[in-house]
């Protein structure tokens, strides 16, 4: 069974990714890490940035299963104020 | 809030006034020149606005604290434009300064917002 | 500065802007609410003129500041009127912290300034 | 020899005096504590008050001695801010 989950970039990922969102339609059950993995062979570049990660606008741990249509977002470590 | 606009300080002072405060501490962040253009800030909006709206109600919480504000802008933003306020209203000062310190540490910690400096002019050409 | 009239955070925080500061932190202290109608303020001006300026100097030699801007009022003072306003601005915000602290604190150690309660309304009758 | 100071009170000890200022003849040589007890020979009530004095405007110690056309006030601790 395949879920769909849409990705979103921001900051240094999103100028890597070259995009700021992309739907993946991936195998039910995967987790965050999982997700990021699929992103970081698609783009290497990711490798070299720290990247955090959230789940439907919430921090998420990399073990967090995701589910149909959730939506995770990467990004490099905050910087704001 | 995240907004695109700079604000006015005296509005927001007067919007978070409260008879029972006698301090209001306010941390004001602006772009400060160090060689550059000025900044990019890129906001996550709808994860920035939750956790700004978390943070609050964590110095609510946290501290004997009557009120608290935070504005963020986003955008291009040149030397010396406001990046960031965030405004405490307590009863005695003590707590007004505890609370502003702490939500200026943690915003830069939790809220998915990024700054990226912009070359000088003169590195364009 | 001692003065009768009220001042504006927007116009303190413009004049005391430069290029090298990068946070700006206010102290506002304002009458509050006690079951009192507000505030005397009874100023020793040419003493608290010099103490004030003393302060300002103090202030910019213990920390890493740029610029710092006190304004304190006198007269008689409304609940929620402003009382006195501190502004600093440093390179850093630990800095700012720091150094408004220690004006709001000497100040009321040292500058010749003193608040008298005015009764509330119901109890003149 | 006599020489001429002048007492300024604020607050409580404004209240207590019941003017702004006035000017004393003293002897010469005398000190900020001499006129605190002078003061208080005359208003009672002042010992009642923690009383700081400054001379010329800038705080004093008690034992500073005076000179003709100084001005000393007298006053409460401060409460401001």
């Amino acid at each position: 069974m395949k879920m769909k989950v849409e990705v979103q970039f921001f900051a240094r990922c999103r100028e890597i990714v070259g995009e700021k969102k992309k739907e993946l339609e991936v195998e039910e059950g995967m987790r965050v890490k999982d997700i990021i993995d699929l992103l970081i062979s698609e783009y290497p570049e990711l490798k070299k940035v720290k990247l955090i990660a959230s789940r439907n606008h919430k921090y998420a741990a990399l073990n967090t299963k995701l589910k149909e249509r959730d939506v995770v977002a990467v990004f490099p470590p905050v910087s704001g104020g | 809030m995240i907004t695109e606009e700079d604000f006015s300080m005296d509005e927001l002072v007067k919007k978070l006034k409260k008879p029972e405060m006698g301090a209001i501490v306010t941390f004001l962040g602006v772009v400060r020149d160090e060689g550059i253009r000025g900044m990019e800030v890129d906001v996550y909006d709808e994860m920035a606005d939750e956790e700004l709206a978390k943070l609050e109600r964590d110095a609510l919480e946290k501290f004997e604290v009557e009120a608290v504000e935070i504005v963020h802008r986003k955008g291009s933003l040149k030397v010396g434009e406001n990046i960031v306020v965030i405004l405490v209203g307590a009863k005695h000062r003590k707590d007004a300064f505890m609370a502003c310190e702490y939500l200026i540490d943690e915003l830069k910690e939790r809220v998915p917002i990024w700054k990226k400096e912009l070359e000088e002019k003169s590195a364009q050409n």
